[in-house]
């Protein structure tokens, strides 16, 4: 495949498109297990909801 | 499942984890899909093989639009109907937005630089999407500036609300203050005189990239409400009695 | 060691609060200002703490270190708490320790002291009035300081503080440090009583 | 220096976490600008004359912004009368809070400028050149800004009175900054000289500013 004279220009907003939304799943994902970790935490602790579920009930 | 159901955010919790592996399976397929048909069209007679970076910037342009739109509604949400999970949205969506507008300017401007010697030009379309992307950033310092969620999440709907009506106007008046000065540069890839064999990869990347939103959107909406679960116990956690 | 203010006038907006106050207070001694609102009660105390300027008359402090001012040996609990509502609880007294010279080491004994220690990690935002109250009091127990001067010392909180508080200026006064609170209220300890301002 | 790493770190941690309003200044660095070429014309010609000027403009503004709550948020919920009290000197930690400040609100403006830069069409080594004078020169703001600071403070006037009385203080630092932005960019003059005397204004305003601030303090507490 060829990109011809603007090849760096092409790869260059490839790249960053994927470097931008591998960050941004990386972020996502980063925070979900830090939110996950302390709500388990919180649950150690024992602090229940008010409806007596516990908050990593997902069902 | 109805928009009543979805109301409950355990149930939204749990339709969440049961649709996110799905979403991430057809947002990679069709991003492949999609990647494999923007390398293997052809060369644009004119513009070369720069006309790939379309293949993204378009998406990404639609998707920095369309993210508003999304917010707008949430907006509305907060403000007419209350829905408890519409300022969740809102929140979850505006970062994801900013980055989407991002990219829709550093392609744009990677695009912009071979075809017309230059990365930026206060061009109408350019400048629009500029002030949108101001929009957004000022919409995530807005969230950070206010502790408590549910009272940023009016000022904050009433300040996506404006932009969404501010948007046009500034559309407009961008394009009415540039052509004093200058003709507006115009982009040569009209959507519908576009190809064939443009506009097949072009559509394809563009569903992936609205898939790639949703399913982001729904993981970051999740992790919003395990947050604001996290904040609500931390407040009985400190005023159980102190012993 | 003995806290002396000699000959005192304070002048605040062109208004004299008081005039030719005078006040000692020894070690293990607690002096209770008391007086009508507007009296001079936190004037006085401000005064104590370098924050005000007399017009007239010194504060000085016999028998402690030569080097520090009054200020520098002594604790000053105002009505506002000093606390940042974005930081922990204990970054929060962390803080304190660290930028008033503390020793270093473990922060949660003195948090365990006033009750805190649950809530260690939570952000001062989520804190009330009483439990913001008793983090500012965990600022004399994690820095040690002779002299406390206390505006209001007891107003926010609840029962269980105030005998909480009284335990600890108690212990601080039989380790040799004195007191001067300004307050309507009774602390819970020996007192000696300066009334300013004339009758209430 | 406990005490004084103790001041940087918390003034950092306040104004990075939710709430704080680090990024706001870059936000509003970043607005500024953009408003300029709606202003002057998208003539890139003249943008490109003008751009310097323009972003440091910009971050005299932006810095001004956020100075305004350097000490009132500390006397607002009462650690300034503890700092005050402290065996720190006054003057010290008025440094540390400035540094802190400069680091929170400064600096993101200095790393935000190549972005403008590209948008006002200044190229690479004009760009370099108004990153290096912002760089030399926001201190100077941020330090004779917090005079006006503790000003505010003592007078119990925010805002308004801030800018009024910190924004003659920075002519000095505007022209000179400026002045060696353009001749790199020119290479007419020399740029060493113009740039000299800006790091000799940061120099001078540290020693200055938090002597300024904390004799203001003191005699302003009440």
């Amino acid at each position: 495949m060829a990109l011809g004279p603007y090849q760096s220009f092409i790869v260059t907003s490839y790249a960053l498109v994927g470097a931008v939304v591998a960050l941004l799943i990386v972020w996502i994902a980063v925070d979900y297990r830090r939110q996950k970790a302390r709500l388990r935490e919180l649950e150690a602790s024992g602090i229940t909801r008010r409806s007596g579920r516990t908050a990593t009930d997902m069902s | 499942m109805t928009l009543i159901d979805l109301a409950n955010p355990t149930r939204f919790l749990s339709l969440t984890a049961k649709v996110l592996p799905w979403l991430a399976g057809a947002t990679a397929v069709l991003l492949i899909v999609g990647l494999y048909q923007s390398a293997m069209a052809p060369d644009d007679y004119q513009q070369g093989a720069t006309v790939k970076i379309m293949f993204i910037h378009v998406p990404n342009a639609w998707l920095a639009m369309f993210v508003w739109g999304i917010m707008s509604v949430a907006a509305l949400g907060t403000l007419v109907w209350r829905h408890p999970l519409a300022d969740v949205a809102a929140k979850a969506a505006a970062p994801i937005g900013a980055a989407f507008t991002f990219l829709a300017l550093v392609t744009g401007s990677l695009w912009g630089r071979p075809m017309w010697g230059t990365y930026w030009e206060w061009d109408a379309r350019l400048t629009s999407v500029l002030i949108l992307f101001l929009m957004y950033l000022g919409l995530m310092a807005l969230w950070r500036a206010v502790e408590d969620p549910s009272r940023a999440a009016r000022a904050a709907a009433i300040l996506t609300l404006v932009g969404a009506i501010n948007l046009p106007i500034i559309k407009f008046s961008v394009d009415w203050w540039n052509t004093l000065h200058q003709p507006a540069s115009v982009m040569r890839m009209g959507g519908s005189s576009l190809d064939r064999a443009f506009l097949v990869p072009l559509l394809v990347m563009a569903i992936a990239f609205s898939l790639l939103f949703i399913t982001l959107h729904l993981a970051a909406m999740r992790n919003e409400i395990l947050r604001r679960r996290i904040r609500t116990l931390q407040m009985m956690q400190a005023g159980r009695p102190t012993v | 060691m003995r806290l002396v203010g000699r000959r005192l006038r304070c002048v605040r907006g062109g208004r004299e609060v008081f005039s030719d106050l005078d006040f000692s207070v020894l070690s293990g001694e607690a002096l209770a200002v008391t007086g009508r609102n507007g009296a001079g009660k936190t004037s006085l105390l401000r005064l104590i703490a370098g924050l005000l300027v007399p017009a007239a008359g010194q504060v000085a402090v016999e028998g402690g270190s030569d080097e520090l001012t009054t200020a520098e040996q002594a604790h000053y609990l105002g009505h506002r708490d000093a606390l940042k509502p974005a930081l922990s609880v204990r970054e929060n007294l962390s803080f304190w320790r660290d930028f008033l010279g503390g020793a270093r080491g473990d922060t949660l004994p003195a948090l365990a002291d006033v009750g805190l220690d649950h809530i260690a990690h939570l952000p001062a935002a989520y804190l009330s009035a009483g439990q913001r109250r008793r983090l500012s009091m965990a600022r004399l127990l994690a820095v040690r300081r002779p002299i406390w001067l206390l505006d209001e010392p007891t107003s926010a909180l609840d029962a269980a503080g105030q005998a909480l508080f009284a335990r600890l200026m108690d212990d601080h006064l039989r380790l040799g440090g004195l007191i001067v609170a300004a307050t309507h209220a009774p602390l819970g300890i020996a007192v000696r009583d300066l009334r300013i301002g004339g009758p209430a | 220096m406990t005490a004084l790493t103790a001041l940087i770190r918390r003034d950092l941690h306040v104004a990075l976490r939710v709430g704080g309003g680090a990024l706001i200044g870059v936000l509003f660095f970043l607005t500024v600008v953009v408003l300029m070429p709606f202003a002057v014309g998208p003539d890139l010609a003249l943008l490109k004359r003008l751009g310097p000027a323009i972003l440091w403009l910009g971050a005299l503004l932006a810095s001004l912004l956020t100075l305004d709550r350097l000490f009132t948020a500390d006397h607002d919920d009462g650690s300034l009368d503890l700092i005050v009290m402290s065996r720190t000197p006054l003057e010290l930690a008025c440094a540390a809070k400035a540094l802190a400040h400069w680091l929170a609100a400064g600096v993101p403006l200095i790393v935000a400028t190549p972005v403008l830069g590209l948008l006002l069409n200044l190229d690479g080594a004009a760009t370099l050149a108004v990153a290096l004078t912002l760089l030399a020169g926001t201190p100077a703001l941020t330090l004779t800004g917090m005079i006006g600071a503790a000003l505010a403070v003592t007078m119990h006037r925010g805002g308004l009175l801030l800018a009024v009385l910190v924004l003659p203080l920075s002519i000095p630092v505007l022209i000179f900054g400026v002045a060696a932005s353009n001749a790199a960019i020119s290479g007419a003059d020399a740029f060493g000289a113009p740039f000299s005397i800006l790091c000799a204004l940061s120099l001078a305003s540290l020693v200055i500013g938090p002597v300024a601030a904390a004799a203001s303090l003191r005699h302003g507490l009440d």
